[in-house]
């Protein structure tokens, strides 16, 4: 579903994804873990059209995404949700899921749209007239994400979705991306909380100073030597 | 009984009508690191920007050997020897990491010399020395943390508050992380941390304080609150 | 930094024997502006380039130190001289309960502040004519008739300010001035009253704005309102001296101070004559022109980024000495 | 070539707020020199008018003043149009002693000091309302009366001195105001001065802001006995054309009408409506007879040097399209031409002359019904 | 006591365009966090369109309205397309650099304008402009009563865009998290652009009713870019509404002020409630009044 070539991306004069060659599954659920400042966060905005490569190549299913901007990105049901929630802090909840659904096909569906969101996420629906910049810390990440699923998306690509947020939440987080998963949705993450991650994942790749230096199914890459001492801490 | 080293009596805050912060009372020994943890938005860090001065306290008090930091500036919190960290890093972001530091360093010295002898000895002591020329905006997170760190440190602190320190590192990084506060707090400063990663409060704190809601729902050694029931009901989940 | 210290005795030296080089007294009225504005540019600096607060309202201060050399002389009957020692305290004190005032406000909101504040003076000033005399302002005589001593006067002047903002930022304070620039919150964290620092940085600063606006009282022997609390002539032209130079640099300033001057005469005078008569009309568009083509190309001045222009440059040497090699 | 022509500074708002007067001045001096040098120039030598723009501003006007006396050389300053650029340059030609002919700049004060290189060729602020002085005394007789003037130089010194002719005569002023120039709206002000009912208002302002303040009175009824201009905006063509028929009947203290029977008046009139295709008043008439008298002066003049110029212009004696030049000392005043000044009032949307009565186009319309005016 | 009613009453009336001149910036300022210094110069463009084409093909003023807003939005949207979205990506010490462009922008559109029509000044007078209704003895001036509608109309009708329409969510979206915006398929960049257009279309609206009111000369804009500024921040940033409360307390402060203080301070008294609501209210009226 998702195919990316030999992606060269720079900030300014420095390079900091080199050669990067991946790709995703219709309805697989992979995961990309690497140390601070290995280029997680630049690989998805670059997917996403943030960010512009300088070589290499994205397709998304029969499209070629890497020259185009985010806004026409997401009309080809790819979603992402960015790292540190981004929400719009001055507007409601209810505005802010809103502005998630905005081309035409999810709009049409807005309602139901809502109404399976609030299903996944309980604690939204209680607090749709809240201001987003007021939410706990917790309650914006799932704010983030519901939003992020408005759109009704093929794909979505989640950027740490538990950082900082408490064992519990983690958990739920983590227990609503599976659940998002089996409903058929294909998933790109981001994660630091590795162990829980590889387990639950099909597939994962390791980034290594913006570089692919692994790539294996979630229970081989837990086993590896490699990977337990660099992010087990074994 | 003597007075402890710093003590939070009752402690309120409200923000408009949320009460952030609910009547929170604790105290903290010298030389302990005391953990900080509770769900998201339970007021930990709120805790910690009233001890910084931040926002005026609603009501209740802070004391800190003898003194009270009600309605002190946060400057003034500062010289009285506490020291903190941001959540959301604030890097002084076009100055070099030496002089980040040595801006902190003149809390103690108005002398040139002096505050880049220690803002050194301090990156040294962090692992940054070799990042000491590098504009902050530049470094990457897991060295702004350290940053963050360094800085609080070089103003010469009693108590050190990190709110957060390890969060988005790898496990290899926040063993490094470990190994720094403990070494801390080897050399006499009181730590206060939050932290949502239970491995690293597990192995670091001494007494932990369990609040949500702004209040207390358990205090008292890593053991006895990890396996207190409202920490896992509010906090922990079923694991 | 040998090179650079030489660099500066060059400059000083030349400055020092420019008078008797160029014996025009015009020349010399039109260097003698320049210093007055690199001392206004270079304190609006430290307060906006340097501690990040943005004034709008620069011209407060420069009227301030202006009426009181002014009105040392009519009100008083003592010469306005005075005021030029004077005027600097004033302006500090009139400072200091602006800061007071207008700190609990940040980034563009302090800016918007001292925009009303620096209007308010102007019209107190204007409106309160048995003091100020109003808009029928302030005439003296000058004292000298040569433009030697004003000349040197205003060289001292501007080098001092120079040299006390280059200690002021060597110091402590400099590092506490910038590190409130770029995170007032970080820097209370670190034990630093930003509103001391803010107060001290604003205190330097009117300091010499009004210890210039005083020279500028005995040079140009005439003020008024307009002339010396005006928003777009003295505050947005102190911003835009800073801008063109470089805010957040030493020399930045200066060197806007000269560009503008020098640029500002040039055209009022339609190229000393040599251009025609139009020219001198389009000169406040070219300033407009400028002012966007350098916040869009060159957003920290000709100092700030002196690297990029010189880059620009070389590469531009370059590919012509490459063409250049390839067509022989 | 620096033999052959006399230069002389001219320093003008050719830029800025006041540019479109400075313009009409400008042509009038271009206009005289041309007129000059064809009749053979000064002692067969041409003179050469070097325009500086003083753009409103008197920082600048000492810049250019410095420019012309230290780099171009010139043999003495002309010009002069605001008074606080008048007083910026007055100081710097008396302190490089070069003689300056004033032409417009109006604050009593730049005659005041003494200075014996500075002349100026029109009569000062406080003499404006001189005629109608006689005019109130003889025909009006009122009691009270405002006093509403713009806050530049020129409106506040022109307020003072009217305010002492008000006390001269024992009429109370009931309202004193400045206001900003290019308000917007003045109706707080007049429903300040309707309240108190004066007999005379008298208003010091710039075009526009006298449009608007008679368009408002009107709209205000605001009634007094006669509206009195004192010079500057109530004369020009604007104002009419502005404030439409609330300009009719009212009065306006002038320096210069183009009827008036001085030699040339209404030739210079037509002349510089002919060539330039737009309308001239009392400023331009100024300039031309500056420019002439500064020619006067060269001619007799013993030598270039500043001092026989200004010993020559001194002892000017002359007739001009303003009236007859003459510097003499006065009160307070040095070096000061002493002019009569008139009354006009716009009468079916045309400004004639009416006071003094024996000068007068029209005989002057008072007691005034303003209800049938503004209906 | 009819001093003090007329007084309220004109100074109610000249809030009404005050009102119309703040709306803009509302939604400029306000709204997308950009301090607009070429406000005034903005409206000062509007206004010479609105005469050239009452001079030369006798448009009336309020016909011309069809004219000059969009004349002011497509400038409106060259300025941010060309001028302000650049400057976003462009790395500089101080934040207000922003500020100093539309200085910039200001100086440029008034010297244009004098170039094109000397700094004569310039007026439009349909006959309608200095009819007056009367109650009594105090006056109504017609203009500016309709003035005050159309800015109550401008009002309502910014409101329901800013709150109920999906482009209106999305301006706001985009000031407060452009990259969240582009995530979800916002052309932020297209917005930003709509903003600014809009916001000078607006202002556009208050020249054109100013116009038979006043009259027009190249550095008219300044006064009205300080006006706009205390109106939007007495408001309270970003509300509509706060644009029309702004507007009528600054205009009977100053005629108050005018008429019991002193003509020559009516401008500083705006100034000084400026200065106090920055200080002491920040969040403007809108924090007393919640919308
Ligand atoms: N806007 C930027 N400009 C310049 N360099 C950047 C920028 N954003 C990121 N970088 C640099 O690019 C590298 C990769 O950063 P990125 O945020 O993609 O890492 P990451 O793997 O997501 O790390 P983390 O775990 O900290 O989120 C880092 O060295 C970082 O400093
Ligand atoms: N400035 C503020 N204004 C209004 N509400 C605030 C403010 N700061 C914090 N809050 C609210 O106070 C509560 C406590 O927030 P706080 O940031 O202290 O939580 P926390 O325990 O640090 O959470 P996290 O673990 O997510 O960082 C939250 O509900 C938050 O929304
Ligand atoms: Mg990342
Ligand atoms: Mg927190």
């Amino acid at each position: 579903m998702l195919q990316v070539e030999q992606l060269d991306v720079f900030y300014g004069d420095i390079q900091v994804l080199w050669d990067i060659s991946f790709h995703v599954h219709n309805n697989e659920f992979v995961v990309l873990v690497g140390s601070n400042g290995a280029g997680k966060s630049t690989l998805m905005k670059t997917i996403s059209g943030l960010v512009r490569p300088k070589r290499g190549s994205i397709r998304f299913g029969d499209v070629r995404l890497d020259q185009l901007k985010p806004y026409e990105i997401i009309k080809f049901g790819l979603s992402h949700i960015p790292e540190g929630r981004q929400l719009f802090p001055e507007m409601s909840v209810l505005e802010n899921l809103e502005m998630g659904a905005l081309n035409p096909e999810a709009k049409a569906k807005r309602k139901e749209t809502l109404e399976w969101v609030f299903s996944l996420f309980p604690r939204l629906k209680e607090r749709t007239g809240q201001m987003a910049g007021t939410l706990s810390g917790g309650e914006q990440q799932m704010c983030a994400i519901a939003r992020g699923l408005m759109s009704l998306p093929r794909m979505v690509l989640l950027d740490e979705p538990s950082l900082g947020l408490s064992p519990r939440l983690t958990q739920e987080i983590f227990r609503l991306v599976q659940e998002i998963h089996h409903k058929g949705m294909t998933i790109l993450m981001v994660e630091q909380n590795v162990k829980q991650t590889l387990a639950i994942c099909d597939r994962g790749y390791v980034l290594e100073n913006g570089r692919i230096v692994l790539e294996g199914r979630g229970q081989d890459l837990l086993e590896d030597q490699r990977v337990k001492e660099a992010f087990l801490g074994l | 009984m003597s007075t402890p080293f710093f003590e939070s009596h009752e402690l309120t805050k409200d923000f408009g009508g949320l009460r952030a912060v609910n009547g929170l009372s604790f105290h903290v020994n010298e030389g302990e690191i005391f953990g900080l943890i509770g769900p998201n938005g339970s007021g930990k860090t709120t805790v910690f920007n009233l001890i910084g001065g931040y926002y005026p306290i609603t009501s209740g008090s802070l004391r800190f050997q003898g003194t009270t930091l009600n309605s002190l500036p946060t400057w003034k919190i500062c010289k009285l020897g506490i020291g903190r960290t941001f959540q959301v890093m604030k890097p002084l972001r076009r100055m070099t990491v030496l002089e980040n530091v040595m801006t902190a360093a003149f809390n103690r010295t108005d002398v040139i010399a002096e505050s880049r002898k220690k803002a050194l000895e301090v990156l040294e002591f962090c692992g940054l020395a070799h990042r000491k020329d590098m504009t902050a905006k530049g470094l990457p997170i897991g060295y702004r943390k350290r940053l963050e760190i360094a800085r609080a440190l070089a103003t010469e602190p009693k108590l050190l508050l990190l709110d957060e320190t390890m969060a988005g590192l790898t496990p290899q990084e926040q063993a490094e992380g470990v190994t720094l506060i403990r070494k801390i707090r080897d050399s006499g400063i009181t730590i206060i941390i939050v932290e949502h990663i239970m491995r690293v409060i597990m192995s670091l704190c001494d007494r932990i304080l369990c609040i949500n809601y702004g209040q207390r729902i358990a205090e008292g050694s890593p053991q006895e609150v990890a396996n207190h029931p409202a920490v896992i009901e509010a906090y922990l989940g079923k694991e | 930094m040998k090179a650079i210290r030489w660099q500066i005795a060059l400059i000083v030296a030349a400055s020092l024997i420019f008078p008797w080089v160029v014996r025009s007294e015009y020349y010399l009225h039109v260097i003698i502006l320049a210093y007055i504005w690199v001392i206004i540019g270079s304190s609006w600096n430290l307060l906006a380039g340097f501690t990040g607060q943005v004034s709008f309202g620069h011209a407060i201060f420069f009227g301030i130190g202006a009426y009181t050399a002014g009105l040392c002389a009519t009100k008083l009957g003592v010469s306005a001289w005075w005021g030029v020692i004077f005027g600097g305290p004033m302006a500090s004190l009139i400072g200091f309960i602006i800061g007071w005032i207008c700190f609990r406000l940040r980034g563009p909101y302090f800016a918007l502040a001292t925009i009303a504040v620096g209007e308010i003076f102007r019209l107190i000033a204007v409106v309160w004519r048995s003091f100020t005399g109003g808009m029928e302002g302030i005439l003296l005589m000058q004292t000298f008739r040569s433009k030697l001593p004003y000349y040197y006067l205003a060289l001292f002047l501007s080098l001092t300010c120079i040299l006390a903002i280059h200690l002021a930022m060597r110091s402590k304070w400099g590092y506490y001035f910038v590190a409130i620039r770029e995170d007032q919150d970080a820097a209370e964290s670190m034990g630093v009253s930003a509103f001391r620092y803010k107060s001290l940085s604003l205190i330097i600063s009117s300091f010499f704005t009004g210890v210039a606006g005083a020279f500028y009282m005995n040079y140009m022997a005439f003020i008024d309102p307009e002339v010396v609390f005006s928003l777009h002539h003295i505050s947005i032209m102190a911003i835009l001296v800073g801008i063109i130079g470089g805010v957040g640099t030493l020399w930045g300033p200066p060197l806007g101070a000269f560009i503008m001057v020098l640029l500002q005469e040039t055209f009022r005078s339609s190229f000393f004559g040599l251009a025609p008569r139009w020219v001198s009309e389009v000169h406040v568009l070219v300033f407009g022109l400028l002012v966007i083509f350098v916040i869009l190309y060159m957003a920290n001045g000709v100092v700030g980024d002196w690297d990029k222009i010189r880059r620009l440059w070389s590469r531009k040497a370059e590919s012509v000495a490459a063409t250049a090699g390839k067509g022989s | 070539w620096g033999e052959e022509t006399l230069r002389v500074g001219i320093i003008l708002p050719l830029t800025g707020a006041k540019a479109n007067f400075g313009e009409i001045e400008k042509l009038s001096f271009d206009m005289a020199l041309k007129e000059i040098n064809d009749a053979g120039g000064i002692n067969g030598k041409k003179l050469e008018f070097l325009f500086e723009d003083d753009t409103g501003r008197p920082e600048v006007a000492r810049s250019a003043a410095e420019k012309l006396i230290n780099k171009d050389k010139v043999l003495m300053l002309g010009g002069g149009y605001g008074s606080s650029e008048t007083f910026a340059i007055a100081g710097v030609a008396q302190q490089n002693r070069i003689p300056f002919l004033v032409n417009t700049g109006s604050d009593d004060k730049i005659t005041e000091q003494g200075w014996d290189y500075v002349f100026r060729l029109n009569p000062p602020v406080s003499e404006y309302p001189k005629a109608l002085e006689s005019f109130l005394v003889e025909v009006v007789k009122p009691k009270t009366a405002a006093i509403l003037y713009e806050n530049t130089n020129f409106g506040s010194s022109g307020a003072r001195k009217f305010k002492e002719i008000c006390q001269r005569l024992g009429i109370q002023v009931v309202v004193e105001e400045g206001y900003e120039h290019g308000g917007v709206d003045f109706k707080p002000i007049l429903i300040k001065v309707k309240d108190k009912n004066p007999d005379l208002i008298y208003m010091i302002s710039y075009v526009m802001d006298a449009a608007l303040l008679m368009r408002q009175s009107m709209e205000l009824r605001v009634k007094p006995k006669l509206f009195v201009g004192g010079g500057a905006g109530f004369t020009l063509p604007e104002f009419p054309k502005n404030a439409g028929k609330a300009a009719e009947k009212v009065f306006s203290a002038t320096l210069w009408y183009q009827t008036l029977k001085y030699p040339g008046a209404l030739d210079y009139y037509n002349k510089f409506v002919a060539t330039y295709k737009k309308d001239t008043e009392y400023h331009g008439a100024e300039a031309y007879a500056s420019a002439y008298v500064i020619a006067d002066a060269l001619e007799r003049a013993k030598s270039t040097s500043r001092d026989d110029i200004r010993k020559a212009m001194a002892e000017t004696d002359m007739m001009t399209v303003f009236g007859p030049v003459k510097f003499i000392a006065y009160d307070k005043k040095t070096n000061q031409n002493r002019l009569p000044t008139y009354l006009v009032q716009w009468i079916d949307g045309r400004l004639e002359l009416v006071w003094p009565k024996e000068l007068a186009t029209k005989p002057y319309v008072y007691p005034i019904d303003w209800e049938s005016v503004w209906r | 006591m009819s001093v003090f009613v007329q007084t309220v009453v004109a100074g109610t009336l000249m809030g009404g365009i005050y009102a119309l001149i703040g709306i803009g910036m509302t939604l400029i300022m306000g709204v997308m966090k950009i301090i607009n210094l070429a406000h005034g110069q903005l409206m000062m463009v509007a206004m010479y369109i609105t005469y050239v084409l009452y001079e030369y093909l006798h448009v009336d003023p309020y016909l011309a309205l069809v004219v000059t807003m969009p004349a002011l939005f497509v400038l409106g949207a060259l300025i941010q397309r060309y001028l302000l979205n650049p400057l976003i990506k462009v790395e500089a010490i101080l934040p207000e650099n922003q500020v100093l462009m539309t200085v910039g922008i200001g100086m440029v559109l008034t010297e244009i304008a004098r170039m094109i029509f000397h700094s004569d000044y310039k007026s439009v007078r349909p006959a309608y402009t200095s009819i007056s209704l009367y109650a009594g003895p105090i006056a109504f001036n017609l203009p500016m009563c309709i003035a005050f509608g159309i800015a109550v109309l401008l009002t309502i009708g910014l409101f329901i865009f800013l709150l109920k329409t999906d482009t209106g969510k999305s301006v706001r979206a985009t000031a407060q998290n452009k990259e969240a915006a582009l995530l979800l398929g916002v052309n932020a960049d297209r917005i930003m652009v709509f903003t600014y257009g809009l916001g000078a279309a607006l202002v556009a609206a208050a020249g054109t009713l100013l116009l038979p009111i006043y009259y027009l000369f190249p550095d008219l804009g300044g006064a009205f870019t300080l006006k706009a500024f205390v109106i939007t921040i007495l408001g309270g940033l970003g509300s509509t509404v706060g644009a029309i409360v702004g507007g009528v307390v600054l205009g009977v402060s100053e005629s108050l002020g005018a008429t019991y203080v002193s003509m020559g301070l009516k401008d500083a008294v705006g100034m000084v409630i400026f200065l106090l609501v920055l200080i002491f209210l920040p969040g403007g009226l809108k924090r007393l009044t919640k919308i």
